[in-house]
C-alpha cells in the first residue's frame, strides 16, 4: 500500500484507470470524465491510463503494471465479469481500492458503481411495445455478439418480450457498436420490403434514424440511448412524425466511480455495489420532452452522452468534463 | 592455376562464431532488444521482482504462443489469419468443459483440445493444399468460421477451470523468480518444436517453406508437409487458447481476435520472414515478451496513454528499420572485406 | 524398336498447361550403356520431357517403360528409387537451406556423395554453406553430385553445361563417359552442338513437342540434325555456324570510343583498362570468377567501383544507379534471366519495360508504337511467344531471347551481354550473332563475354581474356582460337599478353 | 520468321478456359450474379433499382479503399493503416467542417497524402517491411487522432460537411448514387492507369521483380513511393465517402473496412506476393463483399451460423474461382 505523499498538508493520490476499448466515444468520455473528476476533487497528484484495445487477458497484465506503478486507486471499466477476480484480489490485498465501472465483476473486494444493462433493455422495449399496442414488428439491432453488456441487455429484451406474445421480432442484427454496419443494416431492412413498426437499438441510434430520413421512408417509433444526436432528433424530428426514447447509459459512471474510490481511501464507508437505474426519456409525454430538452446540446457530437453528471458523485463542471482537462 | 580450377565463390568467413552471428543477427538483435528494455525497466522501476515477472509472463504467454503458432505456418510458407480465432475456440471448449471439474480432468480436456488444434490447424492447411486458394484467403475464411464455432460453443463469456490448472500458468513452482508460465512455454517448445527442427520432418517444413519446386524435387511430400506445418501452428494456438484461460479463469468467444495480428507484427519483429523458409520460433517468442514489456513500462513511465499507442508505432517501425540497416552494413563490411583480400 | 538392350523407352508422352502444348508426342528410347542426346530448338519440349519422365509433372497422356515395364512416377524422388536420376534445367536445391541440410532432405549419406564430390571438384565447397549464397554451376554441380551418389541406372543432365565455362563442362563429361563405360545411360540435353558431337551416341530430335527422328551421331551431319530440329523449311536459312562471320555486315570500327574503362577495381577486379570503339564487338574470355562479373557489374551501373572511370565517348560517368548508366546508353543482358524477368508479366510488358516512359504521351502508353517495336524485336529474335501471357511459361531459351529482345526495342549505345547465348538453340545463337554484327555495323559497340570459346570468332572482332581480375591477353578474331584462348584464361599466357601489348 | 500463332488445336472447355484464365474477373461476376439471384429468390420483391443503389452506395468506400490496396498489394507490399486514415480523414472534415467544407476536405485529404507519404518513405526508402511500417503507422494515425479529438472538442460540433455528405449519400437522377459515380470515376482511372500507364505497368513490375526492375533502369523506390501516396489519398476519400454516406464520423468509423479492404483485392484475384491482378477483380470482390453481407442481414439464422456460412461461402468461391481460372501461381 502507501505511496501517498503528504503535500501541503491534503492527502494527495495517485489514481489508474484502465481500459481496454479505444477509438470509443463512450469509453473516451468515461476517461474525460475520471480526469474532470480528479481534478474536481483536489486530492489527486497523478493518473495513470491503462488505455488499449485489449481482452481480459491483456487487462489483467494492465492492471498488475498499475499495482506495479503505485497507484492508491484504480478505476477500471472491466473486460469481463469473473476473469479479473484474481488481480483486482491481489490489488485490494496490497490496500489499493479498485471501482469497477460500467459493468460488475464478481469479485467482492472491488467497489461496483455500474449502470443495470438488463434493465436498460426492459425500459426501452417496454417503452417501445407499449407503444405499439402490443402487438407488431419489431427489429432489434444489438451491439457485438459474444460481449456481456450485449448478452445482459439481450436477455433484459427478452424478458420484456415475453409479455408481449403479439410483438414479433422480425430481424435480430449485430451493429458490432460501429457506425457503417448499422447503417448498411438498417439500408438492407428497409430496401427488404420488411414490414418493420418499431426499432430497439443498443445504442447506434442516430444512424438509424438517419437511415430512415434518407431513405424518405414514415419514421417508426424507435429507442436508443442518452445520445446527443438521437436526443436531437427526438426533438427536431417530432413533428415530422419520429417518436422514441431514450434511456440513459452513462458514460460518467468513470467519475462516479473514482467519486466512490477517493471516499473509501478517505475513510468514508461506502457500499461496494452501487446499481445506477437507466431513466427513459421519452418525445411523447412532456416529463420526458422537458428532460430530453434539458439535456440536449447542439455542439455536441453525435454519440456524445449527454448524462453529463452521476448525482450524487460527480462534482465536476460540464465545461471540465467536455473540454476532458489533465489535471 | 589452383585458384582458377576453384569452384566455389566462397565468400570470406570467420570462425564459426563469426558465421552463427552473421546468420542468426536478427535473432540475437531480438534478444538484445529484449534485455535493453528490460534493463530499462528495471531502472525506471528499482523495485522489479518476482510479481513484476509474474505479470510479464502471465501477460505474454497467449502472444507468445500466438506467435509461435504463426510462425510455424510461416516458415512452412503459409500464412494463418485465423489463429486468433482458433485461440477462441479453444478457450471456451476449455472454459465450458473444465468447469465444476478436478484438476486431472481438466489436463485430459486440454489435451483433447491440443488434439482439436491439430484438427483445426490440419483443415485449414488442408483446404489450402486441396483447393490450391492462397491461404491467406482461406485462413481469413477460416477464422469466420472458428469465429462462427466458438459463438457456438460459449454464447457470451464464461464457463471457469480449476484453481489448480490456472495456477500452471500464475503460480510457481521453484522459485518465484521462475513463474510456471515461463517454465510451461519452454517446456512446450522444448517437446515440440526441439526435436522438430532437428528431424528430417522439420527440415522439410523449412524446405517447403523455401522453395516448393525445389523441394518436391528433393523428395519431400509437399501437400502433407504444409499440412503439418498449419496442424502445428493449430497446435500452438490451442495452446494459447489454454493460457487465455489460465490467465483469465473464463472462456470468451471473441478472446483470440487481437492476437492474429499481434501475432504477425510479433513474428516479423522476431525474425521471420513472410515469404517462408527462414526464422525460428525463439525469436517470435522473445519478440511476444518485448511487445509485452513495451506498454507496461509506457504505464510505469506515467506516459499520456494516447501518446503510448504512438510511441509503440512508432518503436516497432524504427527496431525494424534498424534490423534492416544491419544486413546492408554487413554487406558493405563483406565487400570491403574482400577486396582487401 | 525391338532393340534388347533397352533400358527406357517412352511413347505418346503429351502434356499440356491449358492452351499451351509443351510436349505432343513425345517417343524416347535410351539404350543402356550409351549417352543419349536429346536436341531441339527453344520450347520443343525438351524440359517437359524431361520432367514427365522423372515425375516433376504428371503427363497426360503417354506411356513410359523401363525394361519393358510400364512404370509411372509420383515425384523425382520415386523416379530416383527406381533409378532415374535428373539434374534439371533450373536448379533445383532448396535455397534457404545449407548444402549438407539439402542432401539430407534427399537421405544422400556422406559417404555415398564423398568420392563423387572430388569428382567433380566441389571439394573444396563448403557444405554449411546456404544454397542462395552459391553460384549456379556449383549448384549444378552439387546436384549432380547428388544424382550421381544415388547411382543411378540413367542419369538425365538437361543443359547443365550451360552455365559452365569449359573446364567444368569437362568435369561432367568425364562423369558421363565413365557412366557410359560402366554400362549405365545417361540423357543429355545441350545446345552446344560441338559438345553433342563429341560426346553422344544417338540423338533423339524434338521439334514443337513431337520426337521427330532419331540419329547415328557417328554416321549423321550436323545439317541432318539441325534440318531436323527446325523443320525442312526453315534449315534451308540457316548456315552453318562458321560463316556468320562471313555473310554478316563487315564490322566498320570507328575509332571513336564508344566506352572506355580505365584502372577499374571492384571486387575481385584488379585494375582493368581497355577501349571499346564504336561499330565494335569486343568477346571477353575468361574462366568462371576472374572478375568478369565485377566488370559487368560496374558498367552497367549496378554497383559502384571502388576506383577507376568509366567513359562514355569521351566523358568520364558516374553510375549511381542502372538508370543511370541506361541514361547514358549502356543497357546490361545479364547471365541469370531471373534477374532480368517479369516472371509473371507478358512477353510485351517484358520487353517493354525500360521503354515505358519514352513511349508514352500525357502518361499514356502508345500502344500501337509500343507493340510495333516489340514485335520488331520478337521477330528479329523469332521469339516462340504462345505461351507469352506469362513469361515464366516460356521455355529457358526464348526467355533468355526476352532479356535481349528487350534493348533490341528500347534502343542503346552500348550492349553489355553477360553469356547471352547460354541455352540459347543453334539457330537463335546464329541469329543472336548476327544481330551482335549488325548492331555493331549501324555504329553501336558490344562488349560481351562468352562462356563458349569458339563463339569469339564467330562474332567479336578483338577478344580480351581475364584472369584474376586482369586483362591478361588481347586477341585479334582472327588468332582467337579455342586453343589460344584456352591457354590464356588459365593464365598460362602471361608473356604473349605482354607481346601483344 | 515471325512468332508461331497461338492456333492449337483443343477442346471447346480448354479454349473457354483459356479465355477465363485472361479475364478472371469473368468468373467473379458470375458468382456475384448468383449472390444476387439467392437474394432475389428467397426475398422476393427486394431486388430493384433502389436496392442496386443501395448496396453500390456502400460498397463505393470499400471499393475505393479496396483500390488503393490493389495498388499497393501489386507491388507486393500491404498497407493496414487504411483503416486508421479513412477514420482520421473522416473525423478531421467533420471536426473542421465548422470553418468550411473546402477546408475541412482539404485538410481530410492531407491527412491521407501524408500518412501515405511517410508510408512510402518507410518502405521504399527505409526498406520497412510494408507490414511492419503500415501497421506501426495505424498506431501512429489513431494515437494521434485520439489527442487531436479532444484538443478539437470544445471547437465545435463535428458535423459531417455539407458536401461531403452529398457526395456520400446525393444521388443524380433520384437514383444514382453520387458515390457511384466518384467510385465509376476512380475505376476508370485505376483500371486504365495500370494497363495504360507507365506508372501502371511499373507497379506490375516492382511487384514481380524489384531486381529487374532496378537493372531495367526503373528507379523502384519511385515507383513504391508513389503507390503509398496514392493509397493514402484513396483511402482518405474513402473515409470521407463513408462519413458522408452515414452521416456520422466517430473514432472507429474505418476500423470495419481494413480486413473487407484486403479480402476485396485476394478474392479479386491479386496476388498478396504483388505482380499479378488488377482492379476489376478488386471492384468485383468490394461488390461480392457487399451483397453477402446484405444477404446475410436479410438471412433469418442465428448468427454464429451465418459467420460460419460466411466463412465458407468465401472459400467456395475462391475455390470455383482459381479451378476456373486456373492456378495462377
Ligand atoms: N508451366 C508452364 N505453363 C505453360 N507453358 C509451359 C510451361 N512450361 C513449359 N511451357 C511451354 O512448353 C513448351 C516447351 O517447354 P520446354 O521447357 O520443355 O522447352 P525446352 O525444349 O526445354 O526449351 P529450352 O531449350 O529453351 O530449354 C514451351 O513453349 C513453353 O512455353
Ligand atoms: N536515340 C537513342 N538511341 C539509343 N538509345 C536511346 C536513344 N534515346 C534514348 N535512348 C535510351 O533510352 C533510355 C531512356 O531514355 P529517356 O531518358 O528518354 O527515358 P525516361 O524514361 O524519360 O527517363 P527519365 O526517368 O530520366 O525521365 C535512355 O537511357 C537511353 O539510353
Ligand atoms: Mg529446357
Ligand atoms: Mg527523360
Amino acid at each position: 500500500g502507501g505511496g501517498n505523499t503528504s503535500t501541503g498538508g491534503s492527502k494527495k493520490y495517485v489514481v489508474g484507470i484502465s481500459n481496454t476499448l479505444t477509438g470509443n466515444g463512450f469509453r473516451e468520455e468515461m476517461i474525460c470524465s475520471i480526469k474532470a473528476q480528479a481534478k474536481a476533487s483536489g486530492v489527486v497528484s497523478k493518473i495513470i491510463t491503462a488505455n488499449r484495445t485489449t481482452d481480459p487477458s491483456g487487462q489483467i497484465a494492465d492492471v498488475r503494471n498499475l499495482i506495479s506503478a503505485g497507484v492508491n486507486v484504480i478505476v477500471m471499466n472491466p473486460s469481463d465479469r469473473s476473469a479479473l477476480d484474481t488481480v483486482i484480489k491481489e490489488a485490494s490485498d496490497k490496500g489499493i481500492v479498485v471501482v469497477t465501472v460500467d459493468q460488475g465483476v464478481t469479485s467482492s473486494q472491488a467497489y461496483q458503481l455500474y449502470n443495470n444493462q438488463v434493465k436498460y433493455a426492459q425500459l426501452g422495449a417496454d417503452w417501445l411495445f407499449k407503444t405499439l399496442g402490443g402487438k407488431g414488428n419489431v427489429v432489434e439491432m444489438r451491439g457485438i455478439n459474444g460481449v456481456s453488456a450485449d448478452a445482459d441487455r439481450h436477455n433484459g429484451f427478452m424478458q420484456t418480450l415475453a409479455q408481449y406474445p403479439n410483438i414479433k421480432v422480425v430481424k435480430e442484427t449485430f451493429t458490432n457498436w460501429s457506425l457503417d454496419p448499422a447503417a448498411q443494416q438498417i439500408k438492407d431492412i428497409l430496401g427488404s420490403g420488411l414490414k418493420v413498426d418499431g426499432i430497439w437499438t443498443s445504442g447506434i441510434d442516430s444512424t438509424v434514424v438517419d437511415g430512415y430520413t434518407t431513405a424518405k421512408k414514415p419514421y417508426v417509433p424507435t429507442i436508443g440511448a442518452d445520445n446527443d444526436g438521437f436526443i436531437g432528433q427526438l426533438i427536431n424530428l417530432k413533428a415530422q412524425g419520429l417518436g422514441g426514447a431514450a434511456v440513459t447509459n452513462p458514460p460518467t459512471v468513470g467519475g462516479a466511480g473514482l467519486s466512490l474510490g477517493l471516499a473509501v481511501l478517505q475513510g468514508k464507508s461506502e457500499p461496494h455495489l452501487v446499481n445506477l437505474d437507466p431513466q427513459i426519456w421519452d418525445n411523447v409525454s412532456s416529463s420526458g420532452l422537458s428532460e430530453l430538452q434539458n439535456h440536449y446540446d447542439p455542439t455536441l457530437n453525435a454519440y456524445y452522452s449527454v448524462s453529463y453528471q452521476v448525482a450524487p458523485w460527480t462534482t465536476y463542471t460540464k465545461a471540465d468534463l467536455i473540454a476532458c482537462a489533465d489535471l | 592455376m589452383k585458384a582458377a580450377a576453384r569452384v566455389s565463390r566462397r565468400i570470406p568467413v570467420g570462425p564459426g562464431i563469426a558465421r552463427f552471428v552473421r546468420r542468426n543477427a536478427w535473432t540475437l538483435g531480438i534478444y538484445g532488444l529484449f534485455v535493453a528494455v528490460m534493463i530499462f525497466t528495471i531502472s525506471i522501476h528499482p523495485n522489479y521482482g518476482p510479481y513484476e515477472i509474474e505479470s510479464l509472463v502471465v501477460g505474454a504467454l497467449p502472444l507468445a504462443f500466438a506467435a509461435a503458432a504463426q510462425a510455424c505456418v510461416v516458415i512452412g510458407g503459409g500464412i494463418d489469419l485465423s489463429i486468433g480465432a482458433m485461440m477462441a475456440v479453444a478457450n471456451v471448449l476449455a472454459a465450458r468443459y473444465m468447469l465444476h471439474h478436478d484438476f486431472q480432468t481438466a489436463v485430459l480436456i486440454s489435451l483433447l483440445i491440443l488434439v482439436g488444434g491439430i484438427l483445426a490447424g490440419s483443415l485449414n492447411g488442408l483446404i489450402a493444399v486441396r483447393t490450391r486458394v492462397p491461404d491467406i484467403v482461406v485462413t481469413l475464411a477460416m477464422s469466420f468460421v472458428w469465429g462462427g464455432v466458438a459463438l457456438l460453443i460459449l454464447a457470451k463469456p464464461g464457463g471457469g477451470a480449476p484453481d489448480a490448472f490456472m495456477a500452471l500458468s500464475s503460480g510457481n513452482l521453484f522459485s518465484p523468480w521462475v513463474p510456471n508460465g515461463l517454465l510451461l512455454l519452454i517446456v512446450v517448445v522444448s517437446l515440440v518444436w526441439v526435436p522438430l527442427r532437428l528431424g528430417r520432418l522439420g527440415l522439410a517444413h523449412y524446405a517447403v517453406g523455401s522453395d516448393r519446386t525445389a523441394a518436391f524435387r528433393r523428395g519431400v511430400r509437399v501437400g502433407p508437409t504444409r499440412v503439418f506445418s498449419y496442424a502445428l501452428g493449430g497446435f500452438f494456438a490451442a495452446c494459447g487458447g489454454l493460457a487465455l484461460m489460465m490467465s483469465t479463469g473464463i472462456g470468451s468467444p471473441l478472446a483470440g481476435t487481437i492476437y492474429t495480428l499481434s501475432g504477425i507484427s510479433a513474428i516479423v519483429l522476431g525474425g521471420v520472414s513472410l515469404a517462408g523458409g527462414r526464422g525460428g520460433i525463439t525469436g517470435p517468442i522473445v519478440a511476444a515478451f518485448v511487445l509485452t514489456l513495451v506498454p507496461a513500462d509506457l504505464i510505469l513511465t506515467g506516459t499520456d496513454p494516447n501518446l503510448g499507442q504512438v510511441i509503440q508505432g512508432v518503436l516497432l517501425v524504427l527496431v525494424v528499420m534498424a534490423g534492416g540497416l544491419a544486413p546492408l552494413l554487413r554487406a558493405r563490411a563483406i565487400q570491403r572485406r574482400v577486396q582487401a583480400g | 524398336m525391338s532393340d534388347a538392350n533397352v533400358l527406357l523407352e517412352t511413347r505418346g508422352l503429351s502434356k499440356n498447361y491449358g492452351a499451351v502444348v509443351a510436349l505432343r508426342s513425345g517417343a524416347l528410347s535410351v539404350r543402356a550403356g550409351e549417352i543419349h542426346a536429346l536436341m531441339g530448338a527453344n520450347g520443343a519440349g525438351k524440359s517437359t520431357l524431361v520432367k514427365v519422365l522423372t515425375g516433376d509433372v504428371t503427363p497426360n497422356a503417354g506411356v513410359i517403360l523401363l525394361d519393358g515395364h510400364e512404370v509411372r512416377f509420383a515425384s523425382p524422388a520415386s523416379a530416383r528409387k527406381a533409378g532415374l536420376a535428373s539434374v534439371y534445367q533450373d536448379v533445383s536445391l532448396v535455397p534457404l537451406l545449407t548444402v549438407a541440410q539439402n542432401l539430407r532432405l534427399t537421405g544422400t549419406a556422406m559417404p555415398a556423395i564423398r568420392p563423387w564430390l572430388e569428382e567433380l571438384g566441389l571439394e573444396d565447397v563448403d557444405l554449411t554453406e546456404y544454397v542462395r549464397d552459391l553460384p549456379a554451376p556449383t549448384l549444378h554441380l552439387l546436384d549432380l553430385a547428388q544424382a550421381l551418389a544415388a547411382l543411378p541406372r540413367l542419369l538425365i543432365l538437361d543443359e547443365v553445361t550451360a552455365t559452365m565455362p569449359a573446364d567444368l563442362s569437362e568435369r561432367v563429361f568425364r562423369v558421363a563417359r565413365r557412366w557410359r563405360s560402366e554400362g549405365r545411360s545417361v540423357v543429355l540435353i545441350s545446345h552446344r552442338m560441338t559438345e553433342v558431337k563429341a560426346l553422344c551416341d544417338r540423338a533423339t530430335v524434338l521439334r514443337d513437342g513431337t520426337t521427330v527422328g532419331v540419329v547415328d551421331m557417328a554416321s549423321s551431319g550436323q545439317e541432318e540434325i539441325v534440318s531436323l530440329m527446325l523443320g525442312p523449311a526453315a534449315a534451308s536459312v540457316v548456315v552453318s555456324e562458321g560463316a556468320v562471320a562471313d555473310t554478316a555486315p563487315a564490322p566498320r570500327v570507328e575509332q571513336t570510343a564508344a566506352l572506355e574503362v580505365r584502372g577499374l577495381r571492384s571486387g575481385v577486379l584488379q585494375d582493368i583498362s581497355f577501349t571499346l570503339r564504336r561499330g565494335e564487338v569486343l568477346g571477353i574470355v575468361a574462366l568462371e570468377g576472374q572478375g568478369q562479373a565485377d566488370l559487368f557489374e560496374c558498367l552497367s551501373g549496378n554497383r559502384r567501383p571502388d576506383a577507376g572511370e568509366i567513359l562514355v565517348q569521351g566523358k568520364t560517368r558516374r553510375f549511381r544507379h542502372p538508370h543511370d548508366a541506361i541514361g547514358a546508353g549502356l543497357v546490361l543482358v545479364p547471365a541469370d534471366r531471373a534477374l532480368a524477368l517479369l516472371r509473371q508479366r507478358s512477353v510485351l510488358e517484358n520487353i517493354a519495360l525500360p521503354m515505358v516512359n519514352r513511349l508514352s504521351r500525357w502518361g499514356l502508353i502508345n500502344s500501337g508504337a509500343e507493340r510495333r517495336r516489340v514485335r520488331t524485336a520478337i521477330n528479329r529474335l523469332d521469339i516462340d511467344t504462345r505461351a507469352g501471357s506469362r513469361v515464366m511459361r516460356l521455355s529457358g531459351g526464348n526467355q533468355q531471347k526476352v532479356t535481349i529482345a528487350r534493348w533490341l526495342a528500347t534502343g542503346f549505345l552500348t550492349l553489355l551481354c553477360f553469356d547471352p547465348t547460354r541455352g540459347i538453340d543453334i539457330r537463335t545463337k546464329e541469329q543472336i550473332y548476327r544481330v551482335l554484327r549488325e548492331l555493331a555495323a549501324s555504329g553501336s559497340a558490344v562488349l560481351f563475354f562468352t562462356s563458349e570459346m569458339p563463339e569469339i570468332q564467330l562474332a567479336a572482332d578483338r577478344a580480351l581474356v581475364m584472369f584474376a581480375g586482369r586483362v591478361v591477353a588481347e586477341l585479334s578474331a582472327h588468332d582467337a582460337t579455342e586453343a589460344a584462348l584456352l591457354r590464356a584464361a588459365h593464365g598460362l599466357s602471361r608473356a604473349a599478353a605482354a607481346e601483344a601489348s | 520468321m515471325s512468332a508461331r500463332a497461338t492456333g492449337m488445336r483443343s477442346g471447346r472447355w480448354t479454349v473457354l478456359q483459356g479465355q477465363l484464365r485472361d479475364r478472371p474477373s469473368l468468373v467473379l461476376v458470375g458468382v456475384l450474379l448468383l449472390l444476387v439471384l439467392v437474394i432475389g429468390v428467397t426475398r422476393p420483391g427486394t431486388v430493384g433499382p433502389t436496392w442496386v443503389a443501395n448496396t453500390i452506395l456502400f460498397a463505393a468506400p470499400l471499393g475505393i479503399v479496396a483500390a488503393g490496396q490493389t495498388l499497393v498489394m501489386l507491388t507486393a507490399g500491404i498497407d493496414l493503416s487504411v483503416a486508421a486514415v479513412m477514420t482520421a480523414a473522416a473525423y478531421v472534415a467533420a471536426s473542421q467542417s465548422y470553418f468550411g467544407s473546402i477546408r475541412a476536405v482539404i485538410l481530410a485529404l492531407a491527412v491521407g497524402l501524408v500518412v501515405g507519404l511517410l508510408n512510402g518513405i518507410g518502405v521504399a526508402i527505409f526498406r520497412v517491411q510494408p507490414l511492419i511500417m503500415t501497421l506501426g503507422m495505424g498506431l501512429v494515425v489513431s494515437g494521434v487522432l485520439l489527442v487531436y479529438s479532444l484538443k478539437v472538442s470544445p471547437e465545435g460540433p463535428p458535423n459531417v460537411p455539407d458536401i461531403v455528405r452529398t457526395l456520400g449519400s446525393g444521388k443524380v437522377l433520384g437514383f444514382v448514387p453520387n458515390s457511384a459515380l466518384l467510385w465509376g470515376a476512380i475505376a476508370t482511372i485505376v483500371i486504365v492507369g495500370l494497363r495504360q500507364t507507365g506508372y501502371g505497368r511499373l507497379i506490375y513490375a516492382i511487384g514481380d521483380n524489384p531486381v529487374a526492375c532496378r537493372l531495367a533502369g526503373v528507379r523502384g523506390w519511385l515507383v513504391q513511393l508513389v503507390t503509398y501516396v496514392i493509397c493514402g489519398f484513396l483511402a482518405a476519400v474513402a473515409g470521407l465517402v463513408l462519413t458522408g454516406a452515414i452521416n456520422g464520423a466517430d473514432l472507429s468509423l474505418g476500423d470495419v473496412s481494413l480486413l473487407p479492404s484486403v479480402a476485396a483485392v485476394v478474392i479479386g484475384g491479386t496476388s498478396i506476393y504483388g505482380g499479378n491482378g488488377g482492379y476489376a477483380g478488386t471492384l468485383v470482390g468490394a461488390l461480392i463483399l457487399t451483397v453477402l453481407s446484405s444477404l446475410f442481414t436479410l438471412l433469418d439464422a442465428p448468427d454464429p451460423l451465418k459467420q460460419i456460412l460466411y466463412g465458407a461461402i468465401v472459400v467456395l468461391l475462391a475455390a470455383v474461382y482459381v479451378r476456373t481460372a486456373g492456378d495462377t501461381g
